[in-house]
């Protein structure tokens, strides 16, 4: 058995592809893992909410944990870093307004997340 | 010139016995040993923990006469066997279909094959699932067909528990019985049947004269798995039904298992054992006589 | 072979393909799906197909951990099953005096029920220190019965006057075993290859009652404490299953041309 | 060649030794031993962490196995002689250990630390005390059967009054049953049907656990109602068969008139259905106030070399601090003075049903039934349930059933 026949044969090409596939996912992982999140928060007119409570939490098998919170800026955005989840929950409340919590679910744990939509406040 | 050879052969044997060893040290370390040692406990009283202590017959006084779960789980054993029968029958036709000249027939035997390296007790859960009778999927197919109108709750049923289990079992090993029985089709030699052809023997009679005589003995190799594989079987029953409802698919094994370990006793499930191993020992024996003797002689390319 | 009982064939083994793929696409439509429980009638198609189930199964166990443990073990079952087995089989074709004494002896072995015999299995681990190491899950299908049988017939289809010629060439026994009989037994070694792997990755009692800490857990332990914290109702239960289940699939579907292949060829070489 | 092959194997086992045998334990170490809790590790490492505090130079190693597979795993270490040094034993089967003298009583302990046993609500240590006084574990969780009625399905039967006897509660159930409805729905795992049979004054042994106590009329009657009814469509046959997916599957798809069942189950159930809430479900205590725990407590085994890091463990467990976070992570009630009050405060606004449904599981506790501290519990209720179940699913007559089940029964009690 000569090299070629030992390395072009189907155990060796499955494992290879296999071993390249994760080699290049965890690649692509490390560079986008640094759990950032960043959104907005909106009212019902999209005019954006300063000072809203926007809360990070994650659902458990028996209940949901809250993980952190943080406020919202000047133009209504909101960030969050590290969060350490592959699934979470968004939430976010100013005063009696509420916006319903959202679940966001990721590729791998702390994956950057960019929401595409705010999260609006509902009276 | 005496001595020579002798010592040759004593080299030669030492030789021989030094190959059996490793394997032989397994068998007896988790094998006969452990035989032993429920043999000795099916004698005494014991739990963990606490000193031997003799029991005499009490035991097996007990599952002969009072124990009636015991029979039960004898008659279910047996019960449960049949599927290795059906299995081979089954794997049997399978063999002679993908053993033709067809197209696409090594897809039919990997498709056929390939539920049985799947884990028992993934393949429990999942056919537990199948049954369910809310949302399972045999009784959706079986109600929009029309055949039922009611579901049927079929691992909750006295009447289906039984056979549901053996169903999912038989799904599992048709495959590789039929792999097996495949090898043995393959190694007829074709003469045979042009011989047969020559002297104006039915297809029928070909079947019943030359290809099941010489199919013995993958058709004994797929009797061993079987038993072995009905010994598994536990994973099966443990995650599918526990042995219910009441007894109604509880096997031997599972009811040692149930009475070592729920129950905490140990002594009488070695009782059990040691009944259940000459019950199999015997069937051996006599499967053994069947298949021609020799056992040893039974495998794959014979 | 005529064209209806062609037709018919087909149909025959289309069906049953179909029997025996359902229960495993049923499998997969859920871990991509989730419906389960509240879900009547069934989808035929998954509906909404996504993969975060697999995401969720592979965060709540440590499935490298798992799933390497596993792997080291069904390796070394299959190497050791291999050198075992081919040296008994291969002392069993020869004559010997006790020779019957070790085939009851092996028959009988095979009659002995393993689930009954855990807790004194178990107290001899704990004498030879094995608890809770990969060795102690191994050690007991360090050798299979069957498989001994396997190399036993294959080696007793090897034409004698090979051996006689190696012998005359001056090859020992041991040479005559590596380099004359296993070359020539290779469906023997592939299928013991795939029941070792297959029997040693799907084992569930002893590890569980050998293992103590969970760096030492093997895959159907994962599931089985899965199930402890799903119950039998989630998307990530059955995506877990799936992964469970894949490279015992792989294995097979790599070597199951030299298996079937192999099975049928072994007595063209008698 | 001989050498050869000897070397060769020495070398080749030597090499799969050393690469494969994990080195034995560390010299001080204590094992804890769950049941059934694997996602609750990282809380599990909180209590290390605290413990290492107390106890620098002592290694805890954690483990656990899911229910169906905790006494195996816990008598084959018994066997060897290496049970875990602290352990959560759910339901009865303590008794068993202990009477086999296999864990350790915590009395001394408890009465050296008035903080360690003042922190139990009034009672609850009771449940794991035997008749001589000996304390042998003391509670974590503590669970038990409550009645949930689905309210809309009993408006739409017409029933206003909350059934307070056995039979009212059959009347109740045959009311509701209809096409795919079924009115009467029991969890049954370990005793949780007793309340059944204790609400007609049936006891399953005597006073002092020599007998069978339960081939009665009464018994007989409530059997052949219950299998009638099951046979009817009133009650579901799930309550017979299922486990414990199924029957809360089946009253979360909402066409289950009543629920008998441990609180977790229900919270199980209200996880993956919406509908069960304040305004669908109503909580009360079954027919009598009776009722069934599903329980867990910690013990420490007999041959620890470390007793008093163990209790310290133990002391750590159900300590507010980690007893909140217990009661909080799975809605539960801990038995502890301080932390349960605090939960049902939690959820009088967050979730009422919840509030409601703990509040009553921590109350009554005298109203116990079908749980035996007996060292053959395992035993009699195998016994008692495989020669009854048959008769409440139609398969045997309710009479025979009772009479075969106390032969095995007293035969158990009898035999060694």
């Amino acid at each position: 058995m000569d090299w070629k026949s030992l390395l072009l044969n189907r155990f060796s090409l499955t494992v290879g592809v296999l071993v390249l596939g994760a080699g290049l996912w965890n690649a692509y992982v490390s560079v986008n893992d640094d759990g950032r999140i960043s959104g907005r928060v909106v009212d019902q007119t999209g005019q954006p909410v300063v000072g809203a409570t926007v809360a990070l939490s994650r659902k458990t098998v028996s209940s949901v944990d809250s993980v952190a919170e943080t406020q919202t800026g000047s133009s209504g955005e909101f960030s969050f870093v590290d969060h350490g989840q592959y699934a979470l929950l968004l939430s976010a409340t100013k005063a009696d307004a509420e916006a319903p919590r959202r679940t966001y679910q990721l590729w791998f744990r702390n994956q950057n997340l960019v929401l595409d939509e705010p999260l609006v406040l509902l009276p | 010139m005496f001595l020579k050879p002798k010592t040759k052969r004593n080299r030669e044997i030492a030789f021989i016995w030094m190959l059996l060893l490793p394997a032989l040290m397994v068998y007896l370390f988790y094998r006969i040993i452990p035989l032993l040692w429920n043999f000795v406990l099916s004698f005494s009283f014991w739990s963990p923990g606490k000193p031997f202590e003799y029991a005499g017959l009490y035991h097996y006084e007990e599952m002969l006469f009072y124990d009636d779960a015991f029979w039960t789980a004898l008659k279910n054993t047996a019960v449960f066997m049949l599927a290795t029968p059906i299995s081979i029958a089954i794997a049997l036709g399978l063999a002679l279909l993908v053993d033709q000249k067809i197209r696409g027939r090594s897809l039919y035997r990997t498709l056929i094959f390939l539920p049985y390296p799947m884990m028992v007790v993934a393949v429990g859960i999942v056919w537990r699932w199948l049954y369910n009778d809310s949302v399972g999927l045999i009784n959706y197919v079986l109600r929009s067909l029309g055949l039922i109108d009611q579901p049927i709750a079929f691992l909750e049923s006295y009447s289906f528990a039984m056979a549901s289990v053996m169903v999912a079992a038989i799904w599992q090993i048709v495959g590789f019985f039929m792999i097996i029985l495949l090898t043995g089709l393959q190694n007829i030699p074709a003469h045979l049947y042009e011989a047969a052809v020559i002297d104006g023997a039915r297809a029928h009679h070909r079947f019943w004269r030359i290809t099941l005589p010489l199919l013995r003995p993958s058709i004994f190799l797929c009797v061993i798995l079987g038993v072995i594989a009905s010994f598994t079987s536990f994973d099966l029953i443990y995650t599918m039904t526990g042995g219910g409802p009441g007894l109604a698919t509880e096997l031997l094994i599972t009811y040692i298992y149930k009475a070592s370990f729920t129950l905490s006793r140990f002594d009488y499930a070695a009782a059990v054992t040691i009944v259940m191993f000459f019950l199999f020992l015997t069937l051996a024996t006599v499967a053994n006589r069947l298949a021609g003797g020799d056992a040893g002689k039974v495998d794959i390319a014979d | 072979m005529s064209l209806r009982s062609r037709i018919f064939t087909h149909a025959i083994l289309i069906s049953v393909c179909f029997f025996m793929l359902l229960p495993i696409y049923w499998v997969i439509k859920t871990s991509v799906s989730g419906e389960n429980l509240f879900v009547y009638p069934p989808s035929i198609i998954p509906a909404d197909p996504n993969m975060f189930y697999y995401v969720e199964a592979w965060y709540t166990v440590d499935f490298v951990q798992l799933f390497s443990n596993s792997f080291l073990i069904a390796t070394l079952v299959v190497i050791v099953n291999l050198v075992l087995n081919a040296m008994a089989g291969y002392a069993l074709t020869k004559h010997f005096p006790g020779k019957s004494l070790v085939m009851s002896f092996l028959l009988m072995s095979m009659m002995i029920p393993f689930h009954a015999t855990i807790i004194p299995a178990y107290l001899l681990t704990a004498e030879l220190g094995l608890l809770n190491s990969k060795l102690g899950i191994a050690l007991p299908a360090l050798s299979h019965i069957v498989c001994i049988l396997l190399f036993k017939s294959n080696f007793e289809a090897v034409p004698s006057s090979l051996i006689q010629a190696a012998r005359l060439d001056g090859l020992s026994e041991w040479q005559i075993l590596t380099k004359i009989m296993i070359p020539l037994s290779k469906p023997a070694v592939a299928t013991n290859i795939i029941l070792s792997f297959i029997w040693s990755w799907n084992e569930f009692l002893w590890p569980l009652i050998v293992v103590r800490s969970p760096d030492q857990q093997t895959m159907p332990l994962g599931l089985v404490s899965f199930l402890a914290s799903f119950e039998d109702t989630t998307g990530s239960l059955y995506a877990f299953c799936v992964l469970v289940v894949l490279p015992s699939m792989l294995v097979f579907l790599l070597a199951q041309k030299d298996f079937i292949r192999g099975l049928t060829s072994g007595a063209t070489k008698g | 060649m001989l050498k050869n092959l000897s070397k060769w194997t020495t070398a080749f086992t030597v090499s799969i030794f050393a690469s494969l045998s994990v080195a034995q334990a560390a010299d001080e170490k204590i094992t804890v031993l769950t049941w059934n809790l694997p996602v609750y590790g990282e809380k599990i490492n909180g209590w290390i962490a605290d413990f290492h505090e107390q106890h620098p130079d002592v290694e805890v190693e954690w483990i656990d196995k899911k229910g169906s597979e905790w006494a195996t795993f816990f008598q084959t270490q018994l066997a060897a002689g290496t049970p875990p040094d602290v352990v959560n034993i759910q339901g009865a089967l303590w008794a068993e250990y202990a009477a086999n003298e296999q864990l350790l009583d915590l009395g001394p302990y408890l009465k050296n630390d008035p903080d360690f046993s003042g922190r139990f609500v009034d009672g609850a240590l009771d449940l794991w005390t035997t008749d001589d006084g000996k304390s042998y574990m003391v509670p974590w969780y503590f669970n038990r059967t409550l009645l949930y009625l689905n309210k809309s399905m009993l408006a739409e039967a017409g029933i206003e009054k909350t059934p307070a006897t056995f039979d009212e509660l059959m009347a109740a159930a045959d009311k509701m049953k209809g096409e795919g409805k079924s009115g009467f729905l029991t969890a049954n795992f370990d005793w949780l049907y007793w309340p059944l049979f204790k609400m007609n004054g049936v006891d399953i042994l005597n006073e002092d656990m020599s007998k069978a106590a339960f081939n009665t009329p009464e018994a007989l009657e409530t059997l052949t109602a219950l299998a009638e009814a099951t046979k009817s469509g009133a009650i579901n046959n799930i309550s017979w068969t299922g486990r414990w997916v199924e029957p809360n599957t089946a009253f979360a798809s909402r066409n289950v008139g009543m629920y008998m069942a441990p609180n977790s189950a229900l919270f199980w159930a209200a996880s993956k259905a919406d509908w069960i809430n304040d305004e669908n479900v109503e909580v009360v205590d079954a027919p009598g106030d009776w009722w069934t725990p599903n329980h867990h407590g910690w013990g420490v085994s007999a041959s620890t070399k470390y007793p008093d890091a163990a209790v310290d463990l133990i002391k750590i467990a159900t300590s507010d601090k980690w007893q909140e976070t217990m009661s909080s992570t799975f809605s539960i009630l801990t038995l502890n003075k301080n932390v349960d009050p605090m939960l049902i405060e939690k959820f009088t606004t967050e979730d009422p049903l919840k509030a409601k449904i703990l509040t009553a599981a921590g109350s009554k506790l005298d109203k116990i039934t079908g749980y035996l501290k007996s060292p053959v519990e395992a035993r009699v209720k195998d016994a008692f349930w495989t020669s009854v179940q048959p008769a409440l699913l139609g398969q045997v007559d309710p009479q025979k059933a009772l009479d075969a089940a106390e032969a095995k029964v007293n035969r158990v009690l009898t035999r060694r």
